[in-house]
């Protein structure tokens, strides 16, 4: 339709002397960017088509290649960046609503960063992790008012169903489907081999993958893709997912061409049918019905397992956890607006929710104000990038972290930020099956198993120098951050001191 | 400069206790004095104090109040308060002695009173039963009534503490006019200046008292769990926390002494392995039920309460602490020599391992 | 003199017998006899020798210390005279005489000299299969050289190539109509012969010597041509004369079991001088191939260390270089053809039923072992896809569960 | 002993592994400078691509049974104590026999006109390298009972 106004973003930038022909490139690039040209006797490259991932580069051997980020720009316009314009462009071409995928990428505040950690001098000693025992196992689930003995004094008291981790983070919900199966396979052994769990999202569970169910927690979302009660037995836990934080208030959908056989069967939908998760759940249009799916899940599974509810971090959080929390629900989920999809509306992505700090700090003083902390426990993700993310995030009140987009670092996403297509060159976001052999399980396991073990080092040294040996003594624990380069109401919603007081 | 409640306050300290296993009223005030007074190194003048069980036996049913006044004003609401809820049935200044190193004393006054539940109903707090109510009077005096503040109400025991030395501290409040069958001691070494009177330790709530040596790393995650349970955290001191966190443990959840040391300094994971399969369940449970109260860093504590003395480490055992014994009478000090002062041929003594509660209770012989 | 082993023979046959021995059995004595004076050399390099592709120390088929890392003694330039069976014992043109308890005769082939008029009496006029042979000619050899060869087989044509660069003319007769008739057939072997015509060999067919005389040569179609080198390598046959003398039974070669034992106990025989069944062609036959008469000395060997062993699995294959020119046949010509030809290169298939049971490749070809195989196991071709297979050789065209067991199985 | 085998299953046909093998055994410590000479490496491996997305690559299985060497016939094949098989290219003179012979074709034709093969990497002192520079495990080198 008339020029093309959209100039290519990235530039292959080749290096012929180095280049020898071997064609790699070409063979790894599923959006056929390279080719080799037989009468120039050289690569070429197609660079409208380059994502950037980064793939051809990463397996070049002879480090001929790197992509760049075009410097062609249009005029400089503080109020219609080029970004800007590329997308009204791209609108005004295709007439859509335009698409996007992983956690929002842009220029908001990242109060993770403006938070430091306390350490102990003289006056008390730190810890040493190589010399003394230093604890990251955390219990999710309801606790009892109090603890009930016999004469003997034997426990009587029976505990609500609980997860127990070993570490206080567990991989969050990715549907198979969104990925790929080898990449759910690693995210299983890992979470199975690490003592922690992973989420099938609303993608239904493959029976492969029932081996691993001590380590499952599987969702029922608006979709209700795959679920039955073998299904939600199969867990550890239940997770209803309310909300994401890429995407608040907006459902999901998951193209036709995606959906090949092995995902319809765990689907349980019709090959090549679009999977459309409304909005809402439409059994759900008040906390009281969140109430009744809660219970009617409890009851299908003989109230052995946990039940999560898993909500976007919006403007009156706090208050919806509250409600959440006298809703029968052990755990709730809270996901930040960086947290990563498969595809979002861009505009949403951008633009909706919160961060996931201030949702988190609100949340859990708001839980103790009401004295219901005890009812419920919290888990937080929405961009949890590092070891010290999560040691902030378990002092601001959290009892455990989610973790996406790092795990799918870890196995090699390059946050090109275009699985919407189906095309990822690095086996996660796809489901062809050349592009899914890509990741072997096997090497993806061993990744996420060092990820956790690195940061679970990290965290146990960060609590050592705290003089912490346990991690519920962090918990809550906000007398540990100081907040630095924030405003007295931010310190006020964090509930933390400024650096220096 | 700020004041306990304002601003939170590391400090080191030196602890000492008594008991008599007997409970006989034959341990003199001078004694735990003698004892703490050995540790001078390890306070530096900005606290010290004492806790004595057993020595109003004349009152011995009814609460004392030891209350520090900052003014007229603030004795008279006090006053007016006490006068409404509780039938005061003795009053009077508690005897001190000047001593050169103790200045700006606040007026600190001594109330044997009997609590009025039936007014108490009236004005609404049903039901309610006598502890709890004492308890809310005590935060609601020491939040509300700017200038008067209560560190002291148990029965037949009374807290005494200033700013100063220990061992002047004694002197001040003349102990060796009293005997008891129980004492605790504390010296505080803070690491700002100057403390407050209310800030010294030991503190109490009801009969328990706490002196305790050291800084817990866990204080604001046992903090803001506490306080989900009205307990208000005031000063913002260790001791505090960890007194209502036993408060709570012992008086509203029932759990013994031995239960409450499994919680605080709940043993390592990795020990649960080798024990008999109940009684890991329950620590298990415990950990789990009340993991925020599991407290981390270094801690010594010894707990008075009524017929009992427990003495504790952390679970690392980053802090000293040896317990000894001779003839029915049991020894706790920071420091061995704080035990040998006051007597040199111990039946034993010896350093008990981290999160090994020392607990004694009085057993006393039928007459 | 008394040994536990004795081989006669030093070629490939005799070299497989010694390993096979010593795979099994690390002390027992061994002799090794050969009418041949010169440390173990390769025969088929005599004509890499003659054309100068490989120097003379390049020729030995094992490395000095053969011998000696194998405890193997040896008599070399000595013949053996006569095989007392019964007596177990050996009788050497020297006089000496050897007990034995295992013998292994693998004395190869001898030169097929057909009976010519003048023959006899002819100059310069070798054969060319033993180094010797290759030093008489060398001997005399020069650019003005008329060298004419009898025999378009796979010996007169590595003859042909060693000396056609080095001579003035080259004739090469033959009384078959096609050259290498034994691994050709009519079309490949024109292929090739034009080939070598363009090489500037000169090629005579159905022609035969009908008398030599002060060097020329009378042609059956009345030409006469004068020589300076006559090379009659009509072919070999199977040295089997002592083992006759010894009573062996004896047919188109020495026969042997599978484990290559003798008529006679303890008697064992592999190599040019045995007749072994050819699985490809069905049928008992002399394979004068040196991979062959290995294979077979080794499982000789074996037997006689008292491994039981078996060699079933024989059949022709030749990898032959002409000037430049691949060729690489395998198995027997009959049966149904299957041809595929992509340029110059020429692919001939012969199958029986599902079966591969030979093939003729001209070209530079890669992987022609995989197509080799496929006769040697016997490979039911319809259960691989032959198509792609015929196109080129590969393992693809195997089954996943083949290919695991190739290429993934504990091996 | 240790092998080099093939995870067919999660070979990708990226041919890294080739132009890894022929940089290893092509003497130069540069791979840019082994492909820019006028003859390019010559790889012991070699990929096989097939319809389907079936890819895997084909080395020496360093056989039991080497048939290679038993039809040799200069004996420039030779397989040492350790089973691993080694061409002697000084004694080759590429007649190309134990290419017939070998049922993988993993023998192939060098720059120089002499047989090459895969000697595990031996040659130049390493974990063979096809195996180190895999990028998805396709190629292990390891026991197998």
């Amino acid at each position: 339709m008339g020029i093309n106004l959209l100039y290519p973003k990235y530039e292959v930038i080749r290096n012929f002397d180095r280049c020898i022909e071997c064609r790699v490139c070409e063979r790894q690039c599923a959006n056929e960017v390279h080719s080799y040209d037989p009468e120039l006797k050289r690569m070429v490259a197609d660079e409208s088509k380059c994502v950037d991932c980064q793939r051809c580069v990463a397996l070049c051997p002879t480090r001929a290649l790197k992509i760049v980020e075009t410097d062609n720009t249009f005029k400089k316009n503080v109020n219609w960046k080029q970004q800007t314009i590329e997308e009204v462009y791209r609108q005004a071409e295709s007439g859509g609503v335009l698409l996007s995928s992983m956690g929002n990428p842009q220029e908001y505040p990242v109060y993770w960063d403006k938070m430091l950690i306390n350490a102990s001098q003289v006056t008390n000693p730190s810890i040493d992790p190589l010399r003394e025992p230093m604890e990251t196992k955390v219990f999710l689930g309801k606790k009892p008012k109090n603890i009930e003995l016999d004469e003997a004094g034997n426990v009587k008291t029976i505990l609500e169903p609980q997860i127990e981790l070993e570490l206080p983070i567990m991989f969050s919900a990715m549907s198979y489907g969104s990925i790929s199966e080898n990449a759910h396979k690693a995210l299983a052994r890992a979470a199975t081999k690490m003592g922690t769990c992973y989420n099938t999202g609303e993608g239904g569970l493959n029976k492969e993958l029932y081996q691993y169910g001590e380590h499952t927690i599987v969702q029922v979302a608006s979709g209700r893709f795959g679920v039955h009660p073998d299904y939600l037995m199969a867990g550890k836990a239940i997770e209803i997912k309310m909300g994401q934080g890429a995407k608040p208030g907006i459902g999901g959908h998951l193209p036709g061409r995606k959906i090949g056989e092995k995902v319809s069967q765990t689907r349980m939908i019709p090959q090549g049918s679009d999977a459309i998760s409304p909005a809402p759940h439409h059994d759900i249009y008040s906390i009281e019905d969140l109430r009744q799916l809660i219970f009617s899940l409890k009851e299908a599974t003989n109230y052995s397992k946990p039940v999560i509810v898993k909500i976007a971090a919006v403007h009156n959080v706090a208050a919806i956890a509250s409600g959440i929390a006298r809703s029968g629900a052990d755990i709730i989920a809270i996901d930040g607006f960086r947290g990563g999809t498969g595809a979002a509306p861009t505009r949403i992505r951008d633009n909706v929710g919160i961060p996931i700090e201030l949702a988190l700090a609100a949340v859990d003083q708001r839980l103790r104000e009401e004295k219901i902390r005890n009812d419920i426990s919290i888990v937080v993700g929405g961009s949890i990038r590092s070891a010290s993310d999560v040691v902030k995030a378990i002092a601001l009140g959290a009892d455990a972290c989610y973790i996406g987009t790092a795990a799918l670092l870890a196995i090699g996403c390059h946050l090109c930020r275009k699985c919407q297509t189906g095309k990822c060159n690095w086996g996660i976001a796809t489901q062809r099956e050349d592009l899914v052999k890509r990741l072997n399980p096997d090497i993806a396991t061993k990744r996420l198993e060092n990820l956790l073990t690195a940061w679970n080092h990290e965290i146990q040294e960060m609590m050592g120098g705290m003089g912490i040996n346990s991690i519920e003594a962090l918990k809550g624990n906000r007398l540990m951050l100081r907040g630095i380069g924030l405003s007295a109401k931010e310190l006020e919603i964090l509930q933390i001191k400024h650096a220096g007081e | 400069m700020l004041r306990e409640g304002e601003i939170r306050i590391p400090s080191g300290c030196a602890i000492s206790g008594i008991i008599d296993r007997k409970g006989r009223r034959c341990l003199n005030g001078q004694k735990i004095v003698d004892s703490i007074a050995i540790m001078h190194d390890r306070s530096n003048g900005l606290g010290g104090g004492f806790a004595g069980y057993g020595i109003y036996p004349e009152f011995a049913d009814l609460y004392a109040f030891h209350i520090f006044y900052d003014t007229m004003e603030a004795k008279e609401a006090c006053e007016r308060y006490l006068d409404r809820y509780f039938e005061v049935v003795s009053y009077g200044i508690i005897p001190t002695k000047s001593v050169e190193s103790i200045q700006d004393s606040p007026m600190i006054m001594r109330y044997f009173v009997n609590p009025l539940l039936t007014k108490a109903k009236t004005i609404g707090k049903v039901p309610i039963d006598e502890e709890t109510f004492v308890v809310e009077t005590v935060f609601y005096i020491n939040s509300n009534i700017d200038g008067a503040y209560i560190f002291s109400n148990g029965k037949n025991m009374g807290i005494f503490k200033a700013v100063g030395f220990p061992e002047d501290v004694g002197e001040f409040y003349r102990l060796n006019e009293y005997d008891g069958y129980s004492w605790t001691a504390h010296g505080r070494y803070p690491t700002n200046t100057p403390g407050w009177w209310g800030g010294a330790h030991p503190f109490g709530l009801l009969d328990y008292s706490i002196v305790h040596n050291g800084e817990i790393s866990s204080y604001d995650a046992n903090r803001r769990y506490i306080e989900m349970f009205d307990y208000k955290c005031t000063l913002l001191t260790d001791t505090e926390a960890i007194t209502y966190i036993i408060d709570f443990l012992n008086r509203k959840n029932g759990l013994s002494f031995e239960d409450i040391s499994k919680i605080i300094a709940a043993p390592f994971w990795s020990e649960l392995e080798h024990m008999d399969p109940a009684e890991a369940k329950k620590i298990k449970t415990f950990r789990n039920a009340f993991s925020s109260l599991l407290i981390t860093g270094p801690f010594s504590i010894i707990c008075g309460f009524t017929d009992g003395i427990m003495a504790l480490n952390d679970r690392l055992k980053l802090r000293s602490m040896v317990v000894g014994e001779k003839d029915d009478i049991v020894y706790l000090a920071s420091e061995e020599a704080a035990i040998r002062a006051v007597c040199q041929d111990l039946d034993y003594i010896r350093a008990p391992k981290g999160g090994e509660p020392i607990i004694v209770r009085v057993e006393r012989e039928e007459k | 003199m008394k040994k536990k082993y004795v081989i006669i023979g030093n070629s490939a046959a005799g070299i497989g017998g010694v390993t096979g021995i010593r795979k099994e059995d690390k002390a027992g004595s061994i002799l090794l006899i050969s009418n041949e004076k010169y440390h173990t050399y390769s025969r088929p390099l005599i004509s890499y020798w003659l054309q100068g592709k490989v120097t003379r120390e390049n020729m030995s088929y094992r490395d000095d210390r053969f011998y000696e890392d194998n405890q193997c003694e040896t008599r070399l330039g000595v013949a053996v005279t006569n095989i007392d069976a019964n007596q177990k014992q050996l009788i050497l043109d020297n006089g000496e005489t050897v007990e034995y308890e295992k013998l292994l005769i693998s004395t190869g082939s001898v030169p097929f000299v057909p009976p010519i008029k003048g023959q006899k009496e002819a100059q310069n006029c070798f054969t060319f299969t033993t180094m010797k042979a290759a030093e008489g000619i060398k001997a005399i050899l020069n650019d003005q050289s008329r060298v004419v060869i009898l025999g378009a087989g796979l010996i007169g044509l590595k003859a042909a190539e060693a000396m056609i660069n080095q001579c003035k003319s080259l004739h090469v007769i033959d009384l078959a109509d096609k050259i290498l008739p034994s691994i050709l057939d009519l079309e490949t072997a024109e292929y090739v012969k034009t080939y070598l015509e363009e090489k500037g060999m000169v090629f005579h067919l159905q022609t035969q010597i009908d008398k030599i005389e002060d060097q020329k040569t009378f042609l059956s179609d009345d030409a006469i041509l004068d020589y300076d080198i006559l090379v009659l390598a009509v072919g070999t046959r199977p040295a089997t004369s002592l083992a006759e003398k010894a009573e062996l039974k004896t047919a188109r070669g020495i026969v042997t079991d599978t484990q290559q034992l003798t008529s006679k106990a303890d008697i064992y025989a592999a190599g040019d001088c045995t007749m072994s069944y050819d699985m490809s062609a069905e049928m008992d036959k002399n394979m004068a191939i040196l991979p062959n008469a290995y294979m077979q000395g080794e499982v000789a060997g074996l037997n006689m260390a008292g491994k039981a062993t078996i060699f079933e699995k024989a059949f022709p294959i030749n990898s032959l270089g002409l000037l430049g020119m691949h060729i690489f046949t395998a198995g027997d010509l009959n049966g149904e053809c299957k041809s595929v030809t992509d340029g110059d290169d020429i692919k001939k298939f012969y199958f029986k039923e599902n079966y591969l049971k030979g093939f003729v490749l001209i070209g530079d070809f890669v992987r022609p072992g995989i197509y080799a195989n496929l006769i040697r196991q016997q490979t039911d071709c319809s259960t691989i896809d032959m198509e792609t297979m015929m196109k080129t050789p590969q393992l693809a065209a195997f089954s996943h569960n083949e290919r695991f067991k190739k290429l993934s199985a504990a091996h | 002993m240790k092998r080099v085998y093939v995870n067919e299953e999660w070979c990708l046909g990226c041919h890294l592994c080739e132009y890894e093998c022929a940089f290893a055994n092509s003497g130069e410590t540069n791979i840019v400078k082994a492909f820019k000479r006028d003859r390019k490496p010559i790889p012991r491996l070699h990929v096989e691509d097939a319809e389907n997305g079936i890819h895997f690559a084909v080395s020496c299985r360093q056989c039991e049974v080497p048939y290679c060497v038993l039809g040799c016939i200069t004996g420039a094949l030779s397989k040492d104590e350790k089973g691993i098989i080694h061409i002697d290219e000084n004694k080759c003179i590429g007649c190309r026999t134990c290419m017939l012979m070998c049922p993988y074709g993993a023998l192939t034709i060098n720059n120089n006109k002499t047989v090459t093969k895969c000697e595990l990497c031996t040659n130049n002192n390493q974990e063979p390298a096809c195996v180190q520079n895999c990028p998805n495990n396709a190629i292990v080198f390891e026991e197998r009972e």
